[in-house]
């Protein structure tokens, strides 16, 4: 069986084509406006990379906050329940997924079959994780790709605001004029949004094992400092903000939960 | 969809219901104009007491009232400038800042100007109940205003100290209300509403008791427009004899068979007060099946409850029922006091665990699949706790999820993210 | 050992049982453990006084305690009851219409059942003398700080607002006969003590719960001096005595329903804005900083009305709102900006 | 990174028609901010020259690079400049400045320099926070109040947004208008979800201009929350970034229903800062010359 998964995210659309398990092809672009457009324009590139046409697919499944506008599926899932298959898939003895991506953090509890049994999404206050990291990375003036290894330079802890990312951001720009090192910063940056993503999760309460997936998971500074506050060890996988997309590939060839659209 | 497997009909009684909200509203309005008098407090204060004062004494209660307001978007986002501009914090209670909102405009939600209330009678129940008056007395420029203090502790710690308090404070109540407004006082009337209280709050428990019935007759968005007539006037005749019709056509409905939603699958329950501009959410959970039958908000606001011999909850026998005689003032109140402190959802204001049992309860007695609470940011105080309860219910093994919002003020309700959790939570369910 | 968790406690009967009362107050720090028992629409201040027990840093504590004050504080005490037990826990149902006189006979016979189930946990009956021994600790304790407070009203106050919050809190976390002893010391060498920093502007400070040092720290590095304050950190906690009687729990009853009251037992009357601008007048406060811990009911409730009270009174008021971690920067541009206002020369402009 | 769409453009300019050597007195103004950095040159209580330049992640090198800027082409010296005042996010770390005095005395001292002794209310927008300030005749503060988190109106959501959907920050106010009717605002209380609603819009298949339009609205209608707070007073002025957006300016005229004084030739409502320091610097001199 041949199965695509469409994730809509918020910043970006990934695509990822499986056929028995196997990952033949996938690939990703900017959500941009008109994410719809983005989606084809991605959906056809992978799949000219996998040498299918698009006949072959047997099943796609949207996943992700723009999933009502997924071109060419014909299945959905929730991102939590996309999350635990693709999640589960990778790391068998997972049993918590945590997914930071841009706008959101979720985390969710999947069964020893990869189902979804419980979830939570971040509070309002601890909304934007991943473009708080990026805004902060343009005000410290690094390369968003640097700034998770600059954080593990960091010599001491600043604290910063508990609760606001708004509030997070003005306490930077009086760190940098503190002239405080540039280190330091962004590892106090990387310990706030931990502090919240450990916050989230303890919400659902942590079995073990925890496997970190989405964009943000890239960000070696941030997985360091999560995992000292969860105090906890994090199975992140290679590319891991294809998760959602691989779950939702996933699910046909599973028959859990999901619905036709 | 899932094609109907029950009978529905609309309810026959809907139309009575409507009528009696409307007109006791249009009766706060026009109270002087009937040569009547005005009272205005919370849904939870003793409104059994001004009873005694006259037949044409007319109430308004401030959280249904705020509640009307937040249906209206544009008008509740009128309320919460006019409120902010006077420097009251925005993650203060909603209904309160609606109701503040409508004197400082001077805007009836029904039309018309703010009618001013001749005196002001509640009860402070949360951080904000007496302040709540204490400065809406102030923006109608001076209304004289009696607060009866009720912190007693939970129903399972009652005793006669604790009684005493609450009945001492009543009678003073009695007093200070015949100097303002002049009137002597009608025990005879007093005894009357509390038994119509008694009956009415009894008889909406038998209502959502009646809801346990596989097809649920009742939805739980259709329980709103019915529960809040006691919200309004539970110590009147009127509002005892509609629960009463109510309740027969309830039973007709269950003994047929007929459902709230015909293609009911799944049984879920909420907590709190909803978003009140958003129960489309309601409508959109019964595409897929799904029916909330209620909750310990809807049942236990108002409606009483106890245990009866089959260790299952049901309507509490009344006074009336078990012969008991009211013949005096301080009886009457007396009686009032321990029927109204043993109303569910005063208890989880000292504790969770008491609510999570009650949640407990209602999951198991009400066959409910799942659980889903609202995290109310309008309302610290139905959401105290609600963490514990979320905790204590998953640790029963009840499917629960939660979703963040505010039942007064849309601008804090995302309703785009809700779906995404609610469609998570079809899927555990098995729904989706 | 006993923690409270509000200062309505009545701490003499605690005194007199023997035990030793601990106020539970916050670290300051980020923490990410309280979500899943508090959700976070309540203050920055329950969340960080349960953290500190989920942390382990109270596990000294051999009971806990609270007096019904606000919803708030009220979940801190529930959820330590479930997920840190302790051998013994009370919740006293403190009455919060202190304005009726049906409160005194109420307080009274709870505090009579909390003293039997203090006398229970301990095994020791509490007699009349030990009930007196403590009340006079503890009228002696509020006597000192009084006096001291009082050193503030001088034009050159010998102590600053740090040190007078630092004293008042130290008094509700050690012994109050050792308190007592210090408090001596301290009102010994007052007289000839001098500060080497300039009184400035002279400050009024009120509002939510507030034991933020760095906070007040920075205030007077801006030169101006904290004079005065209307917190249960401060003055609130020790401005009135126990009026000894024959009926020692009536006594104690009736100072703690006539101390100055916290916003959610202030009514039908504001009995706090006419306390509030005699302070404000007695000790010649210039300004006052109204702080509010973020998503705190009662004081959101009466901060516009005293704000307008104090402006009306010619005294200008600036409002800040706290959070766990207080973002020192951005609250030095607004202090600063405030202090200004006094501090910039009319010849300037 | 890519182009950077969110921050004004840098420039300086000195005032046609003057010549510094002709002053008796000559101070400036540095107000480092926390986007942009600006210095500010009077001579005898007269703007003279100033520049605009981003603020780095160092705020002393930004202070020198701004004022090294003003001064450029002129002929002047660091040591020509009598008395300097440093204000805005970075005032502590001015190397060259005698004192440090908070942007919000000195955008009042400003405002009254460039709109006159009729100025009651000063809005100003900074990159941080929003701050509404009552002044008298001779723009000395008389009370002020800065937004408070939740609802952070500030200049900083406008720049995220312009970056997210690529639309030079100068022309986010005139795009905003290219619309048939006007859009609900963006309803959230928080800028972290306006945006998020914003982009939820986007999704919809709403064309850019009306979602700047909702996003504009919705800034507009947190800011007129703080203004009535603070009960707006005639004559009502904006300094700072936002004041050239016409996209939150005239939305927010139209719901509080007073028209802000337009912007005066010449004189960039982002300088307002920059002059008050320069006018206070020369006050404090003159105070000095007296006292020694």
């Amino acid at each position: 069986m041949i199965t695509a998964g469409i994730d809509m995210g918020a910043k970006n659309v990934k695509v990822v084509i499986l056929k028995d398990g196997e990952i033949l092809a996938k690939g990703q672009t900017l959500s941009g406006f008109d994410q719809k457009a983005a989606a084809e324009k991605v959906f056809n590139e992978v799949l000219t990379e996998a040498g299918l046409s698009r006949e072959k697919i047997d099943h796609v499944v949207a996943t992700g906050a723009g999933k009502d506008v997924a071109p060419y599926a014909n299945g959905e899932i929730s991102m939590m329940g996309a999350d635990a298959l693709g999640g589960f898939f990778l790391f068998p003895s997972a049993r918590t997924v945590i997914d930071v991506g841009a706008e959101e953090g979720r985390a969710v509890k999947c069964d020893d079959k990869g189902k979804m049994v419980d979830f939570v999404i971040n509070e309002r206050c601890a909304a934007g994780a991943g473009t708080f990291v990026e805004a902060m990375s343009r005000a410290l003036e690094i390369e968003l790709e640097e700034i998770g290894a600059l954080s593990l330079k960091a010599e001491r802890a600043v604290p910063m605001n508990a609760q606001c990312t708004i509030f997070a951001e003005s306490e930077v720009v009086t760190l940098i004029h503190e002239k405080t090192s540039k280190a330091d910063i962004a590892r106090a940056i990387h310990d706030a949004i931990a502090d919240r993503i450990a916050s989230m999760t303890r919400r659902l309460g942590i079995q073990k094992d925890v496997v970190l997936v989405g964009g943000v998971a890239k960000n070696v500074g941030f997985v360091s400092s999560l995992k000292k506050t969860l105090g906890v060890n994090l199975l992140v996988p290679e590319e891991p903000e294809f998760v959602g997309a691989l779950g939702a590939a996933l699910l046909p060839q599973k028959g859990i939960g999901g619905s036709e659209k | 969809m899932l094609e109907p497997k029950y009978k529905t009909r609309l309810l026959d009684c809907w139309n009575d219901a409507k009528q009696l909200r409307a007109k006791y509203y249009e009766n706060f309005l026009k109270a002087h104009e009937m040569g009547g008098i005005r009272w205005a407090g919370g849904a939870w204060s003793f409104s059994a007491v001004p009873a005694g004062l006259g037949d044409d004494v007319y109430s308004l209660t401030g959280e249904p009232y705020g509640a009307t307001v937040a249906y209206n978007k544009d008008f509740a986002a009128k309320c919460h400038d006019a409120t902010e501009a006077k420097g009251y914090a925005r993650d203060l209670c909603a209904y309160m800042r609606n109701y503040w909102g409508s004197i400082i405009l001077d805007e009836y939600a029904w039309g018309g100007e703010f009618p001013k209330a001749d005196f002001l009678w509640t009860t402070h129940i949360c951080c904000s109940h007496a302040k709540w008056y204490q400065v809406a007395g102030e923006l109608e420029g001076g209304v004289p205003f009696f607060c009866v203090d009720v912190s007693v502790g939970p129903y399972n710690e009652m005793n006669e100290r604790r009684i005493n308090y609450i009945v001492s404070q009543t009678m003073d109540g009695i007093e200070w209300m015949e100097k303002v407004t002049g009137r002597t006082y009608d025990d005879e009337k007093l005894i009357q509403a509390v038994y119509n209280e008694c009956r009415a709050t009894s008889l909406w428990a038998e209502i959502c008791t009646l809801n346990k019935a596989v097809p649920a007759p009742l939805d739980e968005k259709t329980m709103y427009s019915l529960y809040v007539l006691s919200t309004l006037m539970k110590h009147r005749k009127e509002c005892a004899d509609f629960y009463e019709k109510l309740r027969d056509e309830v039973k007709d409905r269950v003994t047929d068979q007929i459902a709230a939603v015909g293609n009911e699958k799944y049984r879920v329950m909420t907590d709190t007060q909803p978003p009140w501009a958003f129960l489309q959410l309601w409508r959109y959970l019964e595409k897929y099946g799904v029916v909330s039958i209620g909750s310990l908000y809807t049942f236990g606001l108002t409606g009483i409850f106890e245990v009866k011999e089959d260790g299952t909850w049901g309507p509490r026998t009344t006074p009336q029922e078990k012969g008991i005689e009211i013949e005096t003032r301080e009886q009457a109140l007396r009686v009032l006091a321990e029927w109204t402190l043993s109303r569910p959802e005063w208890q989880h204001f000292y504790s969770p665990e008491l609510k999570s049992g009650m949640m407990r309860r209602i999951v198991r007695e009400w066959k409910v699949d799942g659980v889903m609470l609202h995290y109310n940011r309008g309302c610290e105080g139905l959401s105290m706790g609600i963490a514990e309860n979320k905790l204590a219910l998953r640790k029963a093994g009840i499917p629960v999820m939660h979703f963040e919002g505010n039942m007064g003020d849309e601008r804090e309700f995302n309703l785009e993210r809700t779906k995404s959790e609610v469609d998570a939570f079809l899927e555990i369910l098995g729904a989706k | 050992m006993l923690g409270y968790f509000c200062t309505y406690v009545p701490e003499e009967i605690l005194h007199a049982a023997g035990i030793l009362p601990v106020r539970i107050l916050g670290s300051h720090e980020a923490q990410s453990v309280t979500e899943p028992h508090i959700f976070a629409m309540f203050c920055p201040l329950c969340r960080d006084c349960l953290a500190q027990g989920l942390l382990g840093r109270y596990d000294y504590l051999d009971g806990i305690m609270i007096a019904q004050c606000c919803l708030h504080m009220r979940q801190a005490f529930t959820s330590w009851r479930i997920h840190i037990p302790t051998e013994y826990s009370y919740y006293l149902y403190m009455p919060h219409g202190v304005q009726s006189p049906r409160a005194y006979p109420y307080l009274r016979g709870e505090l009579a059942d909390f003293k039997k189930s203090l006398e229970k946990w301990t095994g020791k009956t509490i007699t009349n003398e030990d009930l007196d021994r403590a009340i006079k600790v503890y009228n002696t304790n509020r006597r000192l700080m009084k006096q001291v407070y009082e050193y503030r009203k001088k034009s050159d106050p010998p102590l600053t607002g740090l040190e007078a919050m630092e004293l008042v809190v130290s008094s509700q976390m050690t012994d109050k006969e050792e308190h007592n002893h210090a408090l001596k010391g301290l009102l010994e060498a007052l007289p000839e003590r001098k500060l080497r920093r300039p009184t400035g502007t002279r400050l009024m400070i009120l509002g939510s719960e507030d034991d933020d040092t760095e906070f007040i720290k920075m205030v007077e590095s801006l030169g101006a001096t904290l004079v005065i304050d209307d917190h249960c950190t401060g003055s609130r906690y020790f401005w009135n005595e126990v009026t000894p009687q024959e009926d020692r729990l009536l006594a104690i009853a009736t100072r703690y329903i006539d101390r100055p009251a916290c916003p959610s037992k202030d009514w039908p009357e504001r009995t706090r804005l006419p306390h509030i601008l005699k302070l404000a007048k007695d000790f010649n406060v210039q300004g006052t900083l109204l702080i509010q811990q973020k998503f705190c009911d009662p004081h959101e409730l009466d901060i516009p009305v005293v704000r307008q009270h104090l402006e009306k009174s010619g005294i200008p008021t600036y409002f800040l709102e706290f959070d766990v971690t207080v973002p020192v920067g951005q609250f030095k541009t607004r202090v600063e900006a405030f202090l200004e206002t006094f501090q910039l020369p009319t010849d300037l402009f | 990174m890519n182009k950077e769409y969110w921050r004004w453009p840098e420039y300086r300019r000195t005032m046609s028609g003057k010549d510094w050597r002709k002053a008796e007195v000559i101070t400036a103004g540095v107000d480092v901010g926390s986007v942009s950095s600006k210095a500010v040159i009077t001579t005898d209580g007269e703007l003279y020259a100033y520049s605009i330049k981003r603020t780095g992640s160092s705020s002393p090198d930004s202070a020198q690079r701004v004022m090294n800027w003003a001064l450029e082409g002129t002929g002047l010296k660091l040591d020509n400049i009598r008395y300097t005042v440093g204000t805005g996010y970075g005032r502590v770390n001015v190397p060259f400045a005698n004192r440090a005095i908070t942007e919000i005395a000195c955008h009042a001292r400003g405002a009254n320099y460039m709109w006159g002794p009729t100025v009651r209310t000063v809005l100003d927008m900074g990159g941080q926070d929003c701050k509404a300030i009552h002044c008298d005749e001779r723009g000395k503060v008389t009370a002020f109040l800065m937004n408070d988190k939740c609802a952070a109106g500030t200049g900083r959501g406008m720049e995220v947004f312009a970056d997210l959907l690529s639309v030079p920050i100068e022309e986010v106010g005139p795009m905003s208008f290219k619309i048939e009717k006007e859009p609900e605002p963006v309803s959230s209380t928080c800028v972290v979800f306006a945006k998020s609603e914003a982009v939820g819009l986007l999704r919809k298949g709403w064309q850019k201009e009306m979602v700047l339009a909702a996003f504009c609205s919705a800034m507009a209608s947190r800011i007129s929350e703080l203004l009535e707070k603070i009960k707006v007073e005639k004559d009502f002025v904006i300094t700072g970034g936002i004041a050239k957006n016409i996209g939150v300016v005239n939305r927010l005229e139209k719901i509080i229903g007073m028209k802000a004084l337009p912007m005066k030739e010449g004189l960039d409502p982002m300088i307002a800062g920059g002059i008050g320091a320069a006018l206070f610097a020369k006050a404090l001199y003159e105070r000095e010359q007296k006292a020694a």
